[in-house]
């Protein structure tokens, strides 16, 4: 079993419009057998903070076009995109592209 | 490009006295700097701020390019184009403000959409671009033309309170589209005119576009090449962010790229190159 | 203070519509600012962008103090003097920059030296003051002045390729005497003239000291009330910094304080209210 | 006897020009008897980073007027100033004051 771990998410861009407006969240994610990663965080993020139009968020099982992840100030690229496992206070931003000028 | 000054005139030295005195950047600098052509697409929030320190700094030969007028609702964060310019195009408008600011600057408006016919012909002839648009097609064909015609490329844009910047193909790092592969789906794209924007805002991300096309221009380089500046202007926090570099797959920076001519950026990102209709205010 | 306007004109809505949408100002935001009225003292490379900024936004009225000329070698950063300002009062020549931007606000030029004599009847009559200013005396002048008349004091300064941004005597959050008690010995002091300074770094804290006046005016509140702001150009990094709270000893906000009335800040500091002459270099 | 540290100095604003211009510095303090504070870093920058001039960086056994130090993102103020004792990888910012405009 996998101790719970506490986890701070950041929306960002717009993005936390979709998330009652707040911009950030400390959550604490339950003990699991598995190390918790980010796939595994996408589907509780739908269904315990995303309360409605998931689609504006998700696309299959990532986060739609435009959305950037962050893990820890660096882009999710690099450190294995869904497969990354997370670690007890790890900062984890979702931040939609703007466009605008 | 432009012919390279052999030296300052005593007039030069004068003005640029308090630039030329940083060891970062010198004589040698200032003379980079002067024999640089810039082109900003855009004469908006960030086009404005982005010019007139440009000029100000002495940038050697600067592109406005921009299709629209000046309306009113413009002016909060416009800060180029004055009330008497209600009604010019931007671009004319934009390049009369860098005239009084400085004189010495070769500067050339382009009352024009950037589109798939002209961008490459007219950004062949800069050696940096400064993408100030603010809609998601031209976002595309500015990149898409930097990478063909291997031009730096130094973007922000500001939304409400935020504001992002980043500079594309620059030194081997990534590219626009090798952050953002696939373009959002139109209804989650909000403008200016949909979700505001506090027009200090692109203020502060225009004035940083500057200072980065100056870095490059000077020789001294810019820090932001695989990175991206987040800002939050009401917790009055910047974020420096580490990028992914050159993607392999890229299809149009990659290896096999697939993009070897622009096309029609509209129909590939679902959305008109204008921030003038309305969307979903996400 | 100006009286309070009761509601937008329809030109207003027209005008700052950008910015009225936004759920963290709206129209009530928006009136906060129109009657809000700001004290720049110093219009050089950071009251410059500042008074633009805080002009396009609408705010009610406008104080702008200098003692100066334009010269040649302030226009690389001094944005809203043109070269046919050259030799005018900078107070002026701002005033009439920000009339051609927005003619709503009102404006008035101060063509004079902030003085232990005036400074107080000054500051009185405006609701933000902001440290715009080139000196050590003037800083420590302006803070004093500011902790007597019991205004917030927005406070920016830049040199070579750095900039730092607070907000003093703000929501009882120390004053920049609780920082600095003691005036740094002379000989350390290097001014823009001596060091150097990169045009669009005061550019960038000037609109920076814009968008903290904003917060204020429109009610939001600045995010800076007890933190000092770094930031590097080179690396392009901002470092947000928590200050020390109010100093119970401090000789102006503190418990007991001695200073209840202005001195003789040059005096005090060992150096002249102005950048003109030459120190140091560090 | 407490073990050596490791501290990441940096100094800002114009103090970096009496360190040759460099502005991040390294450094592994030696092990002592005592844990290292700020008053013994202030002393050890003076006999191995501050070739010449100590007077425009430190007055008594304090650091100069004009000068802020920055203990982790925070005002030393917050910490105890010169009783503050050093942690393995702390990051001490020294940086003079601005007055320019
Ligand atoms: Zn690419
Ligand atoms: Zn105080």
């Amino acid at each position: 079993m996998a101790a719970p771990i506490t986890i701070h998410l950041e929306f960002g861009g717009g993005a936390e419009l979709l998330f009652s407006g707040v911009k950030k969240h400390h959550m604490t994610l339950p003990s699991q057998s598995q190390p918790w990663d980010m796939k595994q965080l996408l589907v509780w993020i739908q269904q315990n903070l995303l309360k409605e139009r998931p689609e504006l968020f998700v696309q299959g099982d990532s986060v739609r076009p435009g959305i950037l992840v962050l893990i820890n100030d660096a882009d999710w690229e690099l450190l294995g995109e869904l497969d990354y496992q997370l670690q007890d206070k790890d900062n984890i931003v979702f931040i939609s592209t703007l466009h605008g000028g | 490009p432009l012919k390279a000054k052999a030296s300052l005139s005593n007039e030069d030295i004068m003005r640029y006295s308090r630039q030329l005195i940083l060891p970062e950047l010198g004589v040698q600098g200032q003379l980079n700097i002067s024999k640089t052509s810039v082109l900003i697409v855009g004469c908006g929030g960030l086009g404005c701020p982005l010019a007139q320190y440009l000029a100000a700094a002495g940038i050697g030969h600067l592109g406005l390019l921009d299709y629209d007028e000046v309306e009113l609702s413009n002016l909060h964060r416009q800060v180029l184009h004055g009330e008497d310019n209600l009604g010019q195009a931007k671009a004319l408008s934009a390049a009369c403000a860098v005239r009084r600011l400085n004189s010495t600057v070769e500067c050339i408006p382009y009352h024009l959409q950037l589109s798939s016919e002209n961008a490459l012909q007219l950004i062949q002839q800069y050696d940096i671009v400064a993408d100030c648009s603010d809609n998601v097609p031209t976002r595309y064909l500015v990149n898409d033309a930097c990478v063909l015609s291997g031009k730096p490329l130094v973007s922000a844009s500001a939304l409400r309170m935020e504001g992002q910047l980043a500079v594309y193909n620059y030194h081997g790092g990534p590219c626009y589209r090798c952050l953002y592969p696939v373009p959002p789906p139109p209804e989650t794209v909000t403008n200016c005119s949909d979700g505001g924007v506090l027009g200090v805002v692109p203020g502060i991300m225009g004035c940083f576009q500057a200072l980065e096309v100056l870095k490059i221009a000077s020789g001294q380089g810019s820090s932001c090449g695989q990175q991206l500046v987040i800002f939050d202007a009401q917790d009055a926090r910047f974020r420096c962010i580490k990028l992914r570099p050159r993607q392999a797959g890229c299809v149009v920076c990659g290896e096999n790229p697939s993009i070897t001519h622009l096309a029609d950026y509209e129909s590939f990102c679902g959305s008109a190159a204008t921030d003038k209709c309305r969307k979903l205010n996400l």
